[in-house]
């Protein structure tokens, strides 16, 4: 089958993020979302630490160590982009304003809980920045993960083995395997990949899944 | 593209349903979105809940909506003043419904709900017949009142200078409920003076950032408040 | 005696603002005592309509329609004023960031209770406004108010009568007659206009009230 | 006449006690008021409580104050980040406690302090270890957890340009945690880029206002952070 790459899942998730849309890239991978929206739409991209209308990364040399994203990566600042101090910009994530947000995970449940800021490791020092208002906040969340973790165990658990950051606040998946919404009557597939049968995706997730009857083939970018 | 600005009042207001809850900015008319108020009047929308600080001054603006009786209930701080005779005469003819809040409950409460809080302690009205009923609790020594967020429908502000991103300056006092409107209300209108080109508002001073705002329209030439 | 008149009372409680106090003066009466503080102090004046270094009113014909104080009076803004929006005008209210606010008042009670913002009357439209944030709010609370109501009675009370602005809040009265602080051990009476004895004070007030050994006479202004 | 710049670092930050908490402005180095820390290390302030998103980078700032021992507590939200060695080395070895909130929450939490509230309830954190043992509430079908104000003894922020009256602008992302900071703490400390002459910030744009501050001292040519 033809499995996406990291930066085909990222232009997977790109074609949803519709014109007019706030919305807020998480940490890692789905920070390279941002490379892939398409140029003809205007998306307004947030950042936790007082950024809306966030821009591409500076040329070369033109750094400003005071304009960076949430990753402390340097970016830019559209024209009619706006700064404001943190207490505004988590009241933007946590009243509901943001349309949509992009997390990594560790697990999502078929619930729609999700894991992503904490192995549980004992000797870990734990570290949550805003994924916890990010994923209670958004009118939306969307997750981005491999469908199976390095050791082959699939991401969609049937209940999160580790810490939660969110209860029931994940609304739809995009792995490198398929796009599955999670709805009120459970894990409905909207897409897979090329190559992919439903009963071997259900194979290899422990959750029960439904295709949906308007169910695509994912078109890799 | 996205545009945000619409070319009429009336389009302004479009879809402000019988029932809804709308916040009308202002303190007495410094800020208060006169020509939005004409505009919802036309459109005819009945039985309203409006937040305002007060209810109406004078004739025009929030007293005329008053007048027009399409109001059923005000939460407000400051109903009674020397030109609030629409208001008072409503009330003491039992044709309008009053939720007086403090001034700052008012505020805190239209914050909370635009920050996602489900209630706040705050200390403002503790001991007073405005907690009368209320859940209180004692923190750390001192006495609080648990009051619960403020949310809105519509929004109707006005500011000085938009874009059509949304993104908004006020002017001098007349920025006062604005900015906290906007966060709280599921549409927010805002009625400037002078729609700005992309980029015009400087980044560092623009007091609301698009995201809170959804209808621009402007009524040129009226950047200062209209006097009655 | 030398009863204060108005103005005579702005102009003592005037005296008593130090330099760079952050200060509310509420609507009416309290409104006064801008004119009469000293030329040579910086005093910052708040308005809680989102004013902060409040000045005079301006010359006739420059009055703006949107820059009024509380009272809706035109006024202007001084070199190095800000303005703001109402919640954050009442987070500098409500968390203790004034010095000082006057307010007027019906009533204050021997416990410091105020009553200013309703006359209790059956048919009255209750009206309350920044009152209940100021009382609670500032580190100081200042009363102005007659010693005695029109009716002769003292509106120093030993309980309130009129619904209550806050609990507990006052910590001065500037009266016409006297200035009394409200001190954990009850009221003290720091000053008498001239011609006052303290027997007579004590006679009009239906609290005790203890002399302060430094009590001076009031000089009016 | 006010004036509240002082003209050293060591003025700037005379008084920190030991054992006090102290709040911290910055978002990794954007906003961090290095001056101020190195000024807080040579002042000599031990067992203090810092309040900040993160828990140091690399050798300089708030990572030199770890390193020199100062600190007991601090309250964050993302401690862990690749050059957080000295906070690592300090955590693994039971030298420094740790009180990990999420970063909404911490702003909520200051900016609650700043206001006068006695508590909120927040969304953020609901069903987590971060919440296990507080207090929550079903409200309107939603869940909250009861958070307190963190409030603070002082506050080291950075700001961009500031004046006598304790005024300040930001430049960029390095407003962050600043102006909520200034609101949170009973001493305010800004290092600012420049002191301009008062009246020379528009007081449409000026994000804290001087009640909020209670130090201002000129860091000048420094206007953008510190790059280690």
């Amino acid at each position: 089958m033809n499995r996406l790459n990291r930066n085909q899942m990222a232009a997977r998730v790109a074609q949803d993020i519709p014109e007019g849309a706030y919305v807020n890239l998480g940490i890692g991978l789905p920070t390279r979302v941002a490379n892939y929206l398409p140029a003809d739409r205007e998306i307004f991209l947030h950042s936790e630490n007082g950024l809306l209308g966030m821009g591409p990364a500076p040329a070369p040399g033109m750094e400003d160590p005071e304009l960076m994203n949430a990753g402390k990566e340097p970016v830019t600042l559209l024209q009619g982009g706006a700064f404001f101090h943190h207490g505004d910009s988590f009241a933007m994530m946590r009243g509901g304003h943001l349309d949509i947000c992009v997390l990594g995970a560790f697990q999502v449940s078929a619930g729609g809980d999700l894991a992503n800021w904490h192995t549980g490791a004992a000797d870990a020092i734990p570290a949550v920045g805003g994924a916890m208002d990010l994923a209670i906040g958004a009118k939306q969340v969307f997750v981005m993960m491999e469908h199976l973790s390095k050791s082959g165990e699939c991401k969609i658990v049937p209940f999160c083995t580790y810490p939660v950051t969110g209860i029931g606040c994940v609304d739809r998946i995009y792995t490198d395997l398929a796009v599955i919404d999670i709805t009120a009557h459970g894990l409905l597939v909207r897409e897979m990949v090329d190559g992919l049968d439903f009963a071997e995706l259900q194979r290899l997730t422990p959750v029960p899944l439904t295709l949906a009857a308007t169910a695509a083939t994912t078109v890799a970018a | 593209m996205i545009d945000k600005t619409v070319s009429s009042l009336e389009e302004a207001v479009a879809g402000i349903f019988d029932g809804a809850t709308v916040m009308i900015g202002g303190f007495g008319i410094a800020g208060q979105p006169a020509e939005l108020i004409d505009a919802l009047i036309a459109h005819g929308a009945r039985d309203l809940t409006i937040v305002n600080n007060n209810a109406g001054n004078g004739e025009i603006g929030l007293a005329a909506l008053l007048r027009a009786r399409r109001v059923k209930k005000i939460i407000c701080s400051f109903p009674r003043q020397a030109d609030s005779q629409v208001f008072d005469a409503l009330y003491h003819a039992g044709e309008i419904e009053l939720e007086l809040v403090p001034q700052g409950n008012l505020a805190a409460r239209i914050q909370a709900a635009g920050a996602g809080l489900g209630a706040i302690y705050t200390p403002t009205g503790y001991g007073t017949l405005l907690a009368e009923g209320k859940e209180t609790r004692e923190i750390d020594g001192r006495h609080y009142v648990l009051e619960y967020p403020i949310r809105a429908d519509f929004a109707l502000i006005k500011a000085f200078r938009g874009d059509r991103w949304g993104n908004l300056v006020y002017r001098k006092a007349a920025r006062n409920f604005g900015p906290i409107m906007a966060t709280a209300a599921t549409v927010t209108i805002a009625q400037v003076g002078e729609v700005v080109p992309l980029g015009a508002l400087d980044p560092e001073s623009i007091v609301t950032p698009g995201i809170f705002v959804q209808r621009v329209v402007a009524v040129p030439g009226l950047a200062q408040a209209r006097v009655a």
